[in-house]
């Protein structure tokens, strides 16, 4: 029996299969967040996830819509000063893989989150890199996601944020970056793997529905393939209902009109 | 005993051309004392701040800065914000010096300061554009290993202003919950403002509690409600609908404007910009019982 | 689920040549774990400890130890260690290399472990002689000031041993009290062993509490009464005799060794430890009532 | 109405009236910490008191023994990380006052707690500096408790655990050192301060029924004398009583079997 799934909901699990019980995961906000979460709620219950606003271990009943929501600090077994966790935590080399998003990226994986245009006068002032700079070098290996169309699957990249694996061919290896590094980007039409020798990203495997033409299109560099490109299975019933419970109750628990003790 | 009104407290600390460090990491971000240096009219300040949040927009939008430390400035959960993407891309109201760090980088840079050391040190920076934007990301290298490590400097603001849970009659402040680079602000500050939600006779904070003793305190202000539309654990939620609503407002130089005039430069203190946005009171609404921590 | 026999986890653990940190600064002190360390015969240790304390004395007397970092070596309110004095002026029962730091620089050389950084930075040592008898205090030249700054080298035990209050079934441990250095002991370390008062179903930790989750911890070992003669806030308080008596037995070569071969080789753990210097059991003593936090 | 008091006595209360109301000061464990409380008790009630196993301002109803007994944590307004007491709090420049005691001090306030003889191999180890050559430097002074003897007042030290005024005549300022050094040594014979223009030690005042000649024979160098020597007040009825009160609450603490729940 298959379930109807939006490409968001396909992206999401797709992006959760890829954690394991047991796994550290430090996690950005947003969709890295609800997949990670999903995980937890799914195949990895003792998933450990961090934020980095202090929160260890927490396990949210509902989604943050900040990286500092107090649901976080309130289902945390820790919650600890932000300097520890980057030096301590990030840096110390306790986390397994980092799960980030970026406005673009490029074929070797490194992320901008910066600028579109000169970073002196800017076309586009974006937010910036926040936590990812260290997050993509100290953590063991990284997992980047990202909807995919040309604007954002760029060919060269204005400014780099975040550090991927630089110029390619074992650039990164060689600079002495400790992380293994962005070993997949999942998008909202499949998902890509750097490949072993050039560390390029390639094509590993596409959603239901999708055509491998679609994703070439979708993206600013000539994409190369790898030798087999899956279907990723559809999502489950059970991934969809849970993710979407979450979701409904993400919406309702941040509809509720705040009073303020004034 | 360094009790005071916000007024007097901004008006005593807080002069033009300083740095100056809002610090509270989506949790417990200083709204109300942002506002009234808004009301004094500060200008030429440095503002430094891990994530420059809306209560950075609206100063940046007002004219108060000159220069921004930061390392992360978006609208959380939302998008930009878009009265510093105007001051930086079109120098509206004023140009705005950028100094762009990440956020390890920024949280090594206040402990350095915390502790009165020059510099900071992390394995930072690796591989990325930052440090050809920040002449002030540096290395040094290790007498030990030979390793190079990335440095930044210390951050010392001339005022720290944080928002708070509780303090007591000694000016003991209590923070719980996410407590971001707070501590470390407050300490590598020369001077330290703290709202508090409520002055209480003892702070009953348990063993390890993060409190900041009074001596280190030049000013406490009670300013119920001064954290919103960001939080205070305890005390009361993020007002998320707030956060969206500010994409929309902050758009446009016009309705930004508007904005300010009505809800800050035109009401007298907090308790008048809650009742100027509609945030409902516990207290107007509901039995004692119901306010609690 | 690493929860396990002291045995278990000593022989798993620790082994002969390693660099063992037990910390604990005068609270905490994880005296059963060092016992258990002199039962196995582990030898040629390079024990690390900010204040050696008499757990230390014994295992460097009972000789385990071939060297030993350290900021303070005394008896806590009483004077001297005899047993570390006895290994330094007179090589007994075998040399001891010692590396010499200050407080604050043992601080600095943890914390650096903790936060995986090759060296620490201070303002320290100025105008003394520890850097001429210790060649690991170097500097480095501040590259914005151009100051040059004290620096000692990260410490990163093989193993830390730590005492605490409680853990859970999921091995996160609550610390609470006095805290010295154990938080970054812990983080620097390859191995993390944490003996615990007791195992309980939920922590019940205040927010912001200190606790070390379980995926940090190697083993955690149930054993009450851990820190005795040192204390457990909230368990059982110093017991300050033992540390006067100390010097009494401590003094004498015979008499020390006569005092392990009884009260540590000669029980098989800490229990029995326990019984054979004569603490009293509140279990054995009291209603339930009494045995509380 | 005069009062019998021991030279301990004496040399508490002279210590402890150092100190003023609102001094933040930073306490080692045995005399000073028995004078800090002195003064607390009596005419400095909002005196701080810091000590380096992390309690800030603490109100101990007993003397601790250990510089980290439970009664500190549990009477301080804040017990922190000991990483953070010497970072944030003495390095940052935020302690008015740190008393120190050694085994030896020379006449420019150095101070050796280290060891006696040759340091790889000495006659007599002692238990080291801790936290002093760091509260030394950066505490705004120092005050100096310790007993006076040729043993310990000694004309040089063969080992500097702890920076007093180095060589004098200024040495210590010129070599950036922060804080202002040792401005008071008390002694259970008198008190001796810096003269201003070599920082050598000079007295300044004796206890009642000490004569100068008494003092000059227990120091291990030509002491010079203060252009006037005054005579210290002897303790008054209400700080003997208050400390001789500490003193008994101290002991009966102290002496309580102490039980183990196992």
């Amino acid at each position: 029996m298959t379930v109807q799934w939006t490409p968001d909901e396909m992206m999401t699990v797709a992006a959760a299969r890829l954690l394991w019980n047991g796994c550290v995961c430090f996690v950005g906000i947003g969709l890295p967040s609800a997949a990670a979460n999903l995980a937890r709620l799914t195949r990895a219950p003792d998933i450990v996830l961090i934020y980095e606003s202090g929160t260890l271990a927490t396990r949210p009943d509902v989604l943050p819509l900040s990286i500092g929501d107090g649901e976080l600090a309130d289902t945390a077994v820790a919650v600890i000063p932000l300097p520890e966790v980057f030096a301590y935590w990030l840096q110390g080399g306790r986390v397994d893989v980092g799960f980030l998003g970026a406005a673009q990226i490029d074929r070797y994986g490194n992320l901008n989150s910066t600028v579109i245009g000169d970073y002196a006068h800017p076309t586009t002032r974006l937010p910036g890199s926040g936590g990812a700079p260290e997050i993509a070098v100290h953590a063991r290996q990284i997992f980047i996601v990202l909807k995919q169309n040309a604007r954002a699957f760029v060919p060269g990249l204005g400014f780099r944020s975040t550090a991927g694996f630089l110029e390619g061919h074992g650039a990164r290896a060689r600079s002495g970056i400790s992380g293994a590094g962005p070993q997949a980007v999942i998008t909202d039409l499949g998902v890509l793997r750097p490949a072993p020798d050039t560390d390029e990203l390639q094509l590993v495997a596409r959603f239901d529905g999708v055509s491998v033409d679609d994703i070439v299109k979708a993206t600013g560099w000539p994409l190369r393939l790898a030798d087999r490109v899956d279907v990723v299975a559809a999502p489950t019933e059970e991934e969809v209902h849970i993710l979407r419970d979450l979701h409904a109750r993400t919406r309702a628990a941040h509809g509720c009109r705040v009073a303020v003790p004034y | 005993m360094p009790l005071m009104t916000l007024q007097e407290a901004i008006a005593a600390h807080v002069k033009d051309g300083q740095t100056l460090a809002l610090e509270g990491f989506t949790h417990l971000i200083p709204f109300a004392a942002g506002h009234e240096i808004i009301r004094q009219g500060r200008a030429d300040l440095h503002l430094v701040r891990m994530t420059p949040d809306i209560i950075y927009d609206q100063m940046i939008g007002a004219g108060c800065a000159r220069a921004l430390t930061f390392s992360w400035g978006g609208n959380p959960g939302v998008g930009s914000l878009h009265r510093l993407r105007d001051a930086v891309e079109h120098e509206w109201p004023r140009p705005l010096r950028i100094v762009e760090h990440s956020h390890a980088g920024m949280a090594a840079a206040y402990t350095a300061g915390a502790s009165n050391l020059p510099f900071g040190i992390l394995r930072g920076y690796l591989g990325t554009d930052l440090p050809l934007v920040n002449p002030q990301v540096k290395s040094v290298t290790c007498p030990y290993t030979g390793e190079a490590l990335a440095t930044v400097p210390a951050i010392r603001p001339d005022v720290t202003i944080i928002h708070a849970q509780r303090a007591d009659r000694s000016s003991n402040v209590l923070l719980r919950g996410i407590l971001g680079v707070q501590k470390e602000a407050a300490m590598a500050a020369k001077h330290l403002i703290v709202t508090v939600e409520e002055v209480v006779e003892s702070l009953d904070a348990p063993m390890n509690a993060v409190v900041l003793p009074g001596w280190t305190v030049h000013a406490v202000v009670c300013v119920p409600g001064g954290a919103y539309p960001s939080y205070a654990q305890g005390y009361y939620a993020r007002d998320n609908a707030f956060y969206l609503a500010w994409d929309e407002v902050s758009r446009d130089r016009d309705r930004f404007r508007q904005w300010i005039d009505a809800h800050v430069l035109g009401v007298t203190d907090h308790a008048a910009f809650l009742r100027s946005v509609g945030v409902p009171s516990t207290r107007d609404a509901a039995g004692p019982g119901e306010v609690s921590a």
